[in-house]
C-alpha cells in the first residue's frame, strides 16, 4: 500500500480550520509531494460543527477523503468526541489545553494552543495558525519552509507577520513533546 | 404646401376593419362600406396621418407611394 | 405601409397575427417610425420578447430579433447589452410578461439602469391564452380567471418603474400615437433604462369580457379617459380614480451599468 | 498537453473559471447558491481582468436567459448553479437547446430534493440533467472526477457546445467543486479551442439561421449586430427560424437537433477504463465516487480479484457502447452513485440482461468510501 498520510482537523465555525487544511496540503505540495483538501461543515458560517481533512501522500491520491487520520486536532470538545474513535492504529489525537481529556487508545497530546494565540500572540482568531505550527513540529508531515511559504501565501494581506509569530510559536509549542 | 395630388392609399387585403381610421378621422375622410374604410372625402383630407398611424394593421398610407415626409 | 418603413418590417410575415383593432400593431408601428425619425442604425438594433401577443411584435420586424421565454425578455435583453454594448437593445413586452412572471427582472433590470428601452404593451389582460388577468388589470375588472370581478389591485407601472430605479419613465397611448412616437423617440434617446408604459386595447378579450365595445368605443375610452401629467397634477386623487395620466413621468442622468462596468473592466486590468 | 504551471493547490471550482476562461468565456451571469457559489465569485474576480463581463443577476432564471443573450451577441458564456437553481433554469436550458445557442450551465450537486443539504455531496441531478427541461432535445453532459479534469472538462464543455451547437452541462458534486489538489496546468498555447462555425458568405447567398448548409446538422451562427439580421424564437421553427405549426418541418428539426449529436457518438462519449480487460465485475461510476471505485479496485486486485472500474466522463448522451464492449469475462456490473439509483437505469437498459447489474447507493450526505465499493464487490463475487 502506498504511503498516505491523513489529517482531520475538526473544531467550529470560525476557527479557520478549513484554511490550516489549505496551509497543510499547499506545504505538502510544495515539498513535492501530493495532497488534496476537503472539508464538511453546516450551513453556519461560524459556530457550526467544521472539519477540514488533508490527504498527503507521495502516489496519486484517488479517494479523496479521510477515513482513519494519523493526526486528529481537535479544538472543541464536540469534535473530539465525534472523532476520537476513529484513527488510525498508530494515530495521534492532538487537543486544545482547554477540552477534556479523552479516554482513548490512541496518543493523546494536549497543548495550549488557544490559549497561545491569545495571550501570547495576542489573538485568538490564529489559533488555526498555532495548530499548523504544532502538527509540522511534531509530526513534520510537511517541512517548516513549506508551511511558512504556504502561511505567507494563504493568510490575508497585511497579517503575514501576526501569522508567523503563531506559526513559530506553533513550532515550539510541538518541539516542546516531539 | 405644394400642390401635390392628394392620395390616400389603404390596403384592403390587409385591413382588418376594425374601423378607428373612420372613427377618428377628424375631417369624416373615410366612410365604412362592407366593413372597410373608402376614402369618401379626399378634399377635406388635412395630412394629419392620424389615421395612419393609428391603423394597427399598417394598412394605410395618407400622401400615397412618394410621400416621405411623415 | 409607407415604402420609407418597409426596410424594418418582415414584409412577408404580415398581415400579423393580432386580432381586428388590437392596439398592439399601432405600437408597433410607432417603434418603428421611432426608429426611423432618429435614423439608428438598423444592424445593431436588437428586439427581444417574451410570450404573448406583444411578444409576436419582434417576428415582424427585420432587426436581430429574440423571441425568449415568457417574462424573462429583459434577461437575455441584459446578457446581450452587457455582452456588446454597442447594440441598441429594446424589449417589447406585455402587462402580463412584464410585470407578473417578469416583474423580478423588470425591477432589477430598472435598478441597474442598464442602457434598454423598454416599451410595455399593457393591454389589461392576457391575450394569447384568451383573457386572463393580470398585474395590471385594474381591480373590478372582468377576466376569464375573475368571473367575479377582480379583486387584485393593479401596479401602477410608472411608479414600480421609477421606484426601482429607472431613469426614463412615460406613458402613452394607442390613442395618441404622435406623442407616444415622442416619447419612444426620448427612450430611445435615452442613455439608461427607459421605459414607456403603452395603454393599448384588446377588443378580443378585455373589450368583451368588460363589455367595451368595439375597438373604436374602446379608443373614445382611452380619449376621454386619459389626462396629461401637467393636467393630473392639479387634479385630486378622487378625480383621477380612473384617469390614465400620460406623458413623461421622470428623466435622470444616472451612472449606466455596462459604462461602469467598462470601468470595472479599466480596474481589473489595471490592477494587473 | 505539455505541463509548464508550477503544481499549485487548486480547488475544483476554481479550475472550472480557469478551465472556462482558457476555453474563451468572456461572460458569466450567475446567482449564489452553494456549493457552487465560488465559482461565481471568481469568475467575478478573474473575468474583467481578461476584458470579459461578469454579472450577478436576480435568480437564477435571469442567469440562465443572460448567459443565452450574451452567447447570442458572440461571447462564450457560462452559468453555474446547484440543484434548486438548475431546476429554475431548466425552461431557459430548454431554449437553448431549440434556438442551438451554445453555452455551458455547471451543475455542482448538492445533497436532497428540494433545499436539501446545500453542504453535503449527491449525484442525484443525473436525470435532471438529461430530462429537467420539457420536450424532446438532446444534451450533453460531462462529469469531472478530479480537480485537474474540472480544468480541462470545462474547456471541453464549451469545445462541444459551440461545436455542436447545443448547451452542455458539467456535472460537478460538492466534493470534486470544493475538493482542493494539487494541479498543473497546461501551457495556454497547447489548449485545443474550438469555437462555433460561421457560415461562409461567398456560398451562401441567403443566410437561413437554421439551415444545415454542411450535412452534418449543424448551422453556421451568426452573432446578433453582425449586420444580418435574423429571428430567433423558443417556438418550433423553419430553417428560416420563423414559427412553423407543420409536421414536416416539425419533425425534420427535432430529428436534426438529435441527428448532430446521435451521429457524433465517439466524438462526444468519453470515459477511462481501468481493470475491465480481464475483470468479472466492473464498477461503473463518475464524478467523486469513481475515486472510491478507483482505490476499492487497486486494493482488490492487489487480492486478486478480478474487478474493474469503468469511469463515465461523458453522462450524456449515455455511452452504451462502453457498457456493451465490455470484456467477455464480464458478468456483473455495480453501479456506484451518490443517489438513490438513477444512471443504473440507464446502465440496465445498456445490458440488456447480458450483465447482473447491481446498485451501490448512498443518499446520506456522504461520499461512498472504497470500503463500501470493496464490500460490495466481495459480496457480488461471493454469490456470482
Amino acid at each position: 500500500m502506498e504511503e498516505r498520510l491523513e489529517i482531520r482537523l475538526s473544531g467550529s465555525g470560525g476557527q479557520g480550520l478549513i484554511l490550516a487544511g489549505i496551509i497543510l496540503a499547499e506545504a505538502a505540495i510544495l515539498d513535492g509531494k501530493n495532497a488534496v483538501q476537503s472539508q464538511s461543515y453546516g450551513p453556519e458560517a461560524r459556530g457550526g460543527a467544521s472539519r477540514a481533512e488533508v490527504v498527503i501522500s507521495d502516489e496519486e491520491i484517488d479517494y479523496p477523503k479521510v477515513t482513519k487520520p494519523q493526526v486528529l486536532l481537535a479544538l472543541t470538545n464536540e469534535a473530539l468526541n465525534k472523532f476520537k474513535d476513529n484513527l488510525a492504529s498508530d494515530g495521534i489525537i492532538i487537543i486544545d489545553s482547554s477540552i477534556n481529556k479523552p479516554d482513548t487508545p490512541y496518543k493523546v497530546i494536549q497543548l495550549p494552543i488557544i490559549e497561545t494565540a491569545r495571550d501570547r500572540i495576542g489573538k485568538s482568531m490564529v489559533a488555526n495558525i498555532v495548530a499548523v505550527g504544532v502538527i509540522t513540529a511534531l509530526t513534520k508531515v510537511v517541512s517548516r519552509e513549506a508551511v511558512e511559504k504556504a502561511v505567507l501565501n494563504r493568510v490575508p494581506k497585511g497579517t503575514e507577520e501576526l501569522n508567523k509569530k503563531a506559526l513559530y510559536a506553533g513550532f515550539e509549542l510541538g518541539e516542546q513533546l516531539s | 404646401m405644394t400642390e401635390k395630388k392628394l392620395e390616400i392609399m389603404v390596403k384592403e387585403k390587409v385591413c382588418k376593419g376594425c374601423g378607428i381610421c373612420v372613427a377618428f378621422c377628424p375631417k369624416k375622410v373615410f366612410s365604412l362600406e362592407n366593413g372597410k374604410p373608402v376614402v369618401v372625402n379626399l378634399e377635406a383630407c388635412i395630412k394629419c396621418k392620424l389615421c395612419e398611424l393609428r391603423c394597427p394593421d399598417f394598412a394605410i398610407v395618407v400622401g400615397g407611394d412618394d410621400d416621405n415626409d411623415q | 405601409m409607407r415604402k420609407n418603413l418597409e426596410k424594418y418590417f418582415r414584409i412577408d410575415k404580415l398581415p400579423h397575427i393580432w386580432c381586428p383593432g388590437c392596439g398592439h400593431g399601432i405600437i408597433t408601428g410607432a417603434v418603428v417610425r421611432a426608429i426611423d425619425n432618429l435614423k439608428l442604425d438598423k444592424d445593431k438594433i436588437c428586439i427581444v420578447s417574451g410570450i404573448g401577443c406583444s411578444s409576436r411584435a419582434p417576428g415582424y420586424l427585420n432587426f436581430n430579433t429574440l423571441h425568449t421565454t415568457h417574462g424573462r425578455a429583459l434577461a437575455f435583453a441584459t446578457g446581450l447589452k452587457l455582452a456588446n454594448p454597442d447594440l441598441k437593445v429594446i424589449v417589447l413586452t406585455g402587462d402580463g410578461d412584464c410585470t407578473a412572471i417578469g416583474g423580478n427582472h423588470f425591477i432589477h433590470a430598472c435598478r441597474r439602469n442598464i442602457d434598454i428601452t423598454t416599451v410595455v404593451f399593457n393591454n389589461s389582460i392576457y391575450g394569447m391564452t384568451s383573457g386572463q388577468y393580470s398585474p395590471m388589470t385594474p381591480a373590478g375588472a372582468y377576466a376569464t380567471t375573475a368571473p367575479y370581478g377582480n379583486i387584485d389591485r393593479n401596479f401602477d407601472l410608472c411608479k414600480l418603474a421609477q421606484a426601482s430605479g429607472a431613469t426614463y419613465v412615460a406613458r402613452g397611448t394607442v390613442y395618441h400615437v404622435p406623442q407616444l412616437i415622442k416619447i419612444i423617440e426620448k427612450a430611445l434617446q435615452h442613455k439608461g433604462f427607459s421605459v414607456v408604459e403603452t395603454v393599448s386595447i384588446c377588443p378580443t378579450y378585455f373589450g368583451r369580457k368588460n363589455k367595451m365595445g368595439s375597438p373604436v368605443k374602446m379608443m373614445e375610452m382611452l380619449r376621454d379617459n386619459s389626462v396629461t401629467v401637467k393636467a393630473a397634477e392639479k387634479m385630486s386623487r378622487e378625480e383621477l380614480a380612473n384617469k390614465i395620466v400620460i406623458g413623461e413621468f421622470y428623466e435622470e442622468n444616472a451612472p449606466e451599468y455596462t459604462e461602469e462596468y467598462k470601468k470595472i473592466i479599466q480596474k481589473a486590468q489595471g490592477e494587473e | 498537453m505539455t505541463m509548464t504551471s508550477k503544481p499549485r493547490l487548486m480547488q475544483g471550482n476554481e479550475a472550472c473559471v480557469e478551465g472556462a476562461i482558457a476555453a474563451g468565456m468572456r461572460f458569466y451571469a450567475g446567482y449564489p447558491i452553494t456549493p457552487s457559489t465560488e465559482i461565481a465569485e471568481i469568475a467575478a474576480e478573474r473575468l474583467p481582468k481578461v476584458g470579459g463581463k461578469f454579472i450577478q443577476m436576480e435568480d437564477e432564471i435571469a442567469s440562465m436567459g443572460a448567459v443565452i443573450g450574451a452567447s447570442l451577441a458572440g461571447l462564450k458564456a457560462m452559468t453555474a448553479t446547484s440543484g434548486p437553481g438548475f431546476s429554475l433554469k431548466q425552461e431557459n436550458l430548454g431554449f437553448a437547446c431549440l434556438t442551438e445557442v451554445p453555452c455551458v450551465v455547471v451543475d455542482v450537486q448538492r445533497g436532497g430534493p428540494s433545499t436539501g443539504q446545500p453542504t453535503m455531496p449527491a449525484q442525484g441531478d443525473v436525470m435532471q440533467a438529461r430530462w429537467g427541461t420539457h420536450g424532446d432535445h438532446p444534451i450533453i453532459t460531462l462529469s469531472p472526477s478530479y480537480v485537474r479534469e474540472v480544468f480541462d472538462m470545462t474547456i471541453r464543455a464549451f469545445n462541444l457546445s459551440e461545436k455542436y451547437r447545443v448547451p452542455c452541462i458539467l456535472l460537478m458534486d460538492e466534493v470534486v467543486g470544493h475538493l482542493r489538489e494539487r494541479v498543473e496546468l497546461p501551457d495556454p498555447a497547447s489548449i485545443k479551442v474550438i469555437n462555433r462555425k460561421r457560415p461562409d458568405f461567398s456560398k451562401i447567398e441567403q443566410y437561413n439561421p437554421y439551415q444545415d448548409y454542411d450535412g452534418d446538422g449543424v448551422p453556421p451562427m451568426v452573432n446578433f449586430g453582425e449586420g444580418v439580421p435574423y429571428h430567433v424564437t423558443g417556438l418550433i421553427h423553419d430553417i428560416t427560424g420563423f414559427p412553423s405549426t407543420s409536421p414536416a418541418v416539425t419533425e425534420y428539426l427535432i430529428s436534426r437537433l438529435m441527428r448532430k449529436i446521435n451521429d457524433n457518438l465517439d466524438d462526444i462519449i468519453d470515459y477511462e477504463k481501468l481493470y475491465t480487460e480481464d475483470a468479472e465485475t466492473v464498477v461503473v461510476s463518475f464524478g467523486s465516487t469513481a475515486r472510491s471505485a478507483i482505490r476499492a479496485a487497486k486494493i482488490l486486485r492487489k487480492e486478486g480479484e478480478k474487478v474493474g472500474v469503468l469511469r463515465l466522463k461523458t453522462i450524456w448522451p449515455f455511452p452504451h457502447k462502453a457498457i456493451q464492449e465490455l470484456a467477455p469475462t464480464t458478468k456483473n456490473i455495480i453501479v456506484a452513485e451518490m443517489n438513490y439509483g438513477q444512471l443504473i437505469e440507464v446502465v440496465e437498459a445498456s445490458a440488456k440482461g447480458r450483465f447482473n447489474v447491481i446498485g451501490l447507493n448512498k443518499f446520506n450526505g456522504e461520499l461512498i468510501s472504497p470500503d463500501e465499493v470493496i464490500a460490495k464487490v466481495r459480496e457480488v463475487n461471493k454469490n456470482a
